[in-house]
Parts: C-alpha cells; sequence; structure tokens
C-alpha cells in the first residue's frame, strides 16, 4: 500500500489548509460536530490515545500507516478545538509536529535499504509508541476487569473475643516513675512526698502485715508476725512498718498486763467487734 | 431465588461484617421480600453447620455475628499482629499511688492526684492480679486498704518494691527539668 | 495434639487475621514443630472444605486468606455503606504501566501515555496501598522509581506479577479485535 495511493484517495483536493498542510476535505467518518469537540478531548487520553482511535476506526495497518492523511486528520481536529477555544494540552501540538516531521521524511527519496534494514523507516518509533499505548491501554482494562477485594470481594475477618490474657498492657517501672513525675508535677506535691528507699520498704511489708492480718481474721501473736530467717534489716524494716500501721491507726496492739504476749490486729476487726456491741452487723 | 443461595449470601455477609448485622440489615441484602421467620429459620441453620467449625454464629446485642470460639484464642493470641494496648493515665497513676504509697484507700489516691477516681480504673489494676484489698482503714466508711501484690512485682520482674525507681531519684528529675 | 485441632486453630486463625497470614505465622501458633509439607496438607484440605461455603481459601502474595466468592458481591455491596471505587482510565493506564514495567519513573509513565501525569493519579494508588515507590533513577532530579506493592497483588487476589494477564495475550487479543 503506498503513500501516495492513500493520499489521492483520501485527499482529491485541497479545499483548506492547516499547519500549512493541504486539506481536501472533513473526512467524513471522523467528523465530530463541534459542540461534541469539547467531550471529545476530555474523552482522549492524550494524543496517542487520538491517534489511535483514529487509526483503528479507519481501520488502517498500524504497522504501515499512511502518514499524510493521518496528518492532515489529525491536524484537523487540532485545529478545530483551537477555534473553539478548548484548552489543548501541549502534548497535542508536540504530537501534531512529531507527524508533520515523519510525513515529510517520508516524501524524501528513499535509500534503497534491505529487507532487515527496514527499522529505518521514519515511522518505526511513532508505531512502537503507538503499539506499547496500545498494550497498556488494554492492560488497564484488563486490571480492571480483574476481581478487586472491596468491589468482586471482601476479606473474612470473623470476631475475636479478647480474653483477660489477651495483649495486656505491658507496664515498666519507668512508666510508674513518668506517672508518678506526672503527679507530683500537676498536684505540686513535690514537696509532700519527697520519700526515702526505705520509706518504700516500710511501705511493702505494711502491706505484708496487713494482707497477713487479713488473712488470719482476727489476733496475731506479735512474734508470729516476724520471719526470724528473714535476716536483721528485713525484721526492723517489718518493725518500722508495725509502728507505721499503729501511727497510721490502721492496727490495733493490745497487751493484757506488763511482759505478756503482745497481739496484732487489724483496726477494721476491732471496729467490727465493736459493731456486734452495738447491734450492728459488720462488714 | 433459591434459600439455599440466600442462606449462603447471609454467611458471606456475617463472615466479612465488621460489625454484628440486624435482621434489617440482612434483609436489605435481597430485592424479594425475606420474612423474619425464614431469616430466622437461616440463621439458624448457619449456626448448626458451624458446630464443627472453630467458629460459632451468636446472637448479640446489636446483631449477629461469628465468633471464634474461645478454645482456639491462645493459639491466635501468638499471631497477635497489633501492638498491645496501654493502660491510660489514670491506671498508670493510680498504679503508681497504690504502689509507693501503700497501703492507701481510694480517697487518698484522689486527694494525691486531685481528681475523683473511676471505679473501673482500680477494677482494671485488681483483675489484672496487680492490686488487692490489705484491709479496711477505720474511718467512716470503712475504705479498703489498698496495695500491690506479689504479681505485680513477678509481672514487673521486680523482687521487692525497694527496686522502684526512688521516688527521691524522680522528684530530683522533676526538679533538673524544671530548672532548665 | 490432634492434626485435627491443628487444623481447626488454623482455620479459626486465618477466618480472624486481618491480613494475609504466611506460613511462618502460621507455624508460630504452634508449640510442636509443624513441617511445611502437613502444613500445606492441611491448607489444602481447608481450601477443599471451603468448597461448598460461600468463601474460598486463596494463596496470595503476603501469604493465606479467606475471601467470599464473586458471585455473592452483589448482595454484600448492599451492605457497604461505601461504594466500590471506580478508577478513571488515566489511572488504571498508569497502574497497568507501573505494574508491567516496574520500576518506572513518572517520566517513563508520560513517555508511553504520551501526556503528562497528574501528581493525584500517582497519589491514588498510593493511598491505595498499590504503589510506592522503591528507589531513585540515578539521573538528574533522582526521580522516584515506582512499583506495584504485595498489597496490590493481594488485593487482586494474585500470588505474583506472573499471574498478571500476559501482554502477550493482551496483544493477540488485540489482533483478534481488529482482524474482525
Amino acid at each position: 500500500m503506498s503513500e501516495t495511493a492513500q493520499l489521492e484517495i483520501a485527499l482529491p483536493a485541497p479545499v483548506a489548509r492547516i499547519y500549512g498542510e493541504p486539506m481536501a476535505q472533513l473526512p467524513l467518518d471522523l467528523y465530530i460536530p463541534p459542540e461534541a469537540l469539547e467531550v471529545m478531548l476530555d474523552a482522549f487520553e492524550g494524543p496517542l490515545d487520538l491517534l489511535l482511535y483514529m487509526i483503528r476506526r479507519a481501520d488502517i495497518d498500524i504497522l504501515d500507516i499512511p502518514m499524510a492523511p493521518l496528518t492532515a486528520q489529525y491536524l484537523l481536529y487540532i485545529d478545530a478545538m483551537r477555534a473553539h477555544n478548548l484548552e489543548l494540552a501541549a502534548d497535542y501540538l508536540v504530537m501534531a509536529a512529531m507527524l508533520i516531521e515523519i510525513k515529510s521524511r517520508m516524501l524524501l527519496p528513499r535509500h534503497k535499504v534491505t529487507e532487515e534494514e527496514g527499522a529505518e523507516d521514519p515511522r518505526a518509533e511513532l508505531v512502537r509508541r503507538l503499539m506499547e499505548y496500545e498494550q497498556m491501554k488494554l492492560a488497564g482494562q484488563k486490571l480492571n476487569e480483574m476481581g478487586q477485594a472491596g468491589r468482586e470481594f471482601y476479606w473474612v475477618e470473623t470476631l475475636l473475643e479478647k480474653t483477660a490474657t489477651w495483649a495486656l498492657p505491658e507496664v515498666r517501672t519507668e512508666d510508674l516513675a513518668v506517672a508518678w513525675q506526672a503527679i507530683l508535677r500537676q498536684a505540686q506535691l513535690k514537696s509532700h512526698h519527697k520519700i526515702h528507699r526505705e520509706e518504700l520498704s516500710v511501705r511493702e511489708h505494711m502491706g505484708l502485715i496487713m494482707r497477713h492480718l487479713q488473712q488470719v481474721g482476727g489476733f496475731v501473736r506479735f512474734e508470729d508476725l516476724f520471719d526470724s530467717t528473714a535476716g536483721v534489716p528485713a525484721v526492723v524494716v517489718h518493725f518500722l512498718a508495725l509502728l507505721e500501721l499503729t501511727r497510721e491507726k490502721l492496727i490495733e496492739v493490745t497487751q493484757a498486763e506488763a511482759f505478756a504476749p503482745l497481739y496484732i490486729r487489724s483496726a477494721l476487726a476491732v471496729l467490727e467487734d465493736h459493731g456486734t456491741e452495738h447491734g450492728e452487723t459488720g462488714a | 431465588m433459591e434459600l439455599n443461595t440466600v442462606k449462603r449470601a447471609l454467611e458471606a455477609a456475617l463472615l466479612t461484617a465488621q460489625e454484628p448485622l440486624t435482621l434489617h440489615q440482612m434483609k436489605s441484602m435481597f430485592d424479594a421480600e425475606l420474612s423474619n421467620e425464614v431469616l430466622r429459620k437461616l440463621l439458624d441453620e448457619l449456626r448448626e453447620e458451624a458446630a464443627e467449625r472453630p467458629v460459632e454464629l451468636l446472637q448479640l446485642a446489636s446483631g449477629w455475628r461469628y465468633r471464634t470460639r474461645p478454645e482456639f484464642a491462645p493459639y491466635l493470641v501468638r499471631l497477635n499482629p497489633e501492638k498491645p494496648v496501654k493502660y491510660s493515665r489514670a491506671v498508670l497513676e493510680t498504679l503508681a499511688i497504690i504502689a509507693y504509697r501503700q497501703p492507701v484507700t481510694r480517697g487518698d489516691i484522689e486527694e494525691i492526684r486531685g481528681v475523683a477516681v473511676n471505679a473501673q480504673v482500680i477494677r482494671t489494676l485488681e483483675e489484672r492480679g496487680w492490686v488487692d484489698t490489705v484491709g479496711h482503714r477505720d474511718t467512716p466508711g470503712r475504705p479498703a486498704l489498698l496495695a500491690t501484690t506479689k504479681q505485680f512485682l513477678d509481672d514487673l520482674g521486680l523482687r521487692s518494691l525497694s527496686e522502684l525507681p526512688s521516688l527521691q531519684d524522680i522528684a530530683q528529675n522533676l526538679e533538673l527539668i524544671h530548672a532548665d
């Protein structure tokens, strides 16, 4: 199929000149009413897309593109769109220049080339780009046709009730220090709560004594509160804790007479006794 | 439309729903009217079908949902990709006060923090096994005295409370921060 | 431990997981060593068991996960307040170029499409989690190299890029269309 043959068929005589290119008539199969131009421009993804549309619509062999009529038709569209003041992307104009350049190179006398050297065809790069673009355009459509999460299918995700052992928050000692700092900062208790390391051990032992008293539920002999195997420092701290509990009135220490055994019980137990005496029920 | 297709569609919906589905929502899936009776019957069938499966179909307050049977939780715990949640500031501060000032009452905690202590905060610590009641203070209302437990020490990798960061250091750090 | 319990635990894990599970993750659920062969066999059995159910067990790029069968989508769509996204041609063509020609720069995409690529187009794909930057080309401006993610494959139900429709088939289809 020769370039000139195509030209003669499509363009018998120039009826207009666009970009200096002769135009015979509006190609009927590609004619688009001016009011549809804007829609058309939106419909194409760019000059390659427009060119592909023209080629496929006119049923042209992409490997043997008649450059003259194609260029003429392309320029006609571009010009019509510009005439309607449509914002035309620079890409369309770049393509116009490229088409004109290829077309003029086609018109130059060609060197005799062997079949293998056929890559010399000035259209080769354009054809390669058109084919690559068309492939990607179709690949995009194919991807869109594939099943997609949230459209053609949904992921299964059933409820898993978190039990008490499930992902419990971790607490490190630093977290407690930070928490204490926050308490100090907001309550300005700095002066009130400077507590020594030793005092903390006392507090720990206060808890141990209270827990012991609660388990027993009544009087405990003074000696029984102490673990003689715990070592002197522990015994001393334990005794300090006992004194502190007495001072805070959390426990009651009783002794029947001098040198008689000391008995300890929680202040609450005392309260419950009183409650019973007064005919009330204890907690 | 075949009733079996309806049932399978319901199953698919219940397996993928992020929230329990109401009967109303389930009905909205189909063009054809679905009576409450038929819907109930299909849900009952799905519940029975799940008998041999590791999930069960539950009717919850807000609707129907598949839930993993609890006996599989131990295996799933190991997969847990999400970070464990963190305790709120209220919980951590309450824990710090109980740890450092024990034994304390809820009133003591409120006085130190300067705000009311939500009962849930203390319950969280009790449920974790870190805090318990070691007695009651002999004051009106006989408030519970709270202290930390051995488990608290174990879980924090401490041998005794004296291994907690010293309050003096904490206070000094604070002074330094404010001095800057 | 009974093999059936292992299978049921796997099923429970796969039904609740919010992400596809890898073989490695599945093995970590059990104290006893689980060989790849046994694990594969159990997964195959689970896949067969799902035959009559509205879900199917799929092997994806990042692991195994249950999903609903496509024929139930029309019912499930009605429960979802959000309409499934429809991507523009620009987005789809850009996605195809990234998927088939990765890693590519924005310039490469513009070269193939013959038009400037709107930044929003690439952002749409990045926000969906389908595309991300995997490096930079050592040319002036050091443009970002874009590639598709595992999530892209997961969301399309694929194990690897090689499962994408082949470009050769697409090209052949093209010839057939134009031969008509």
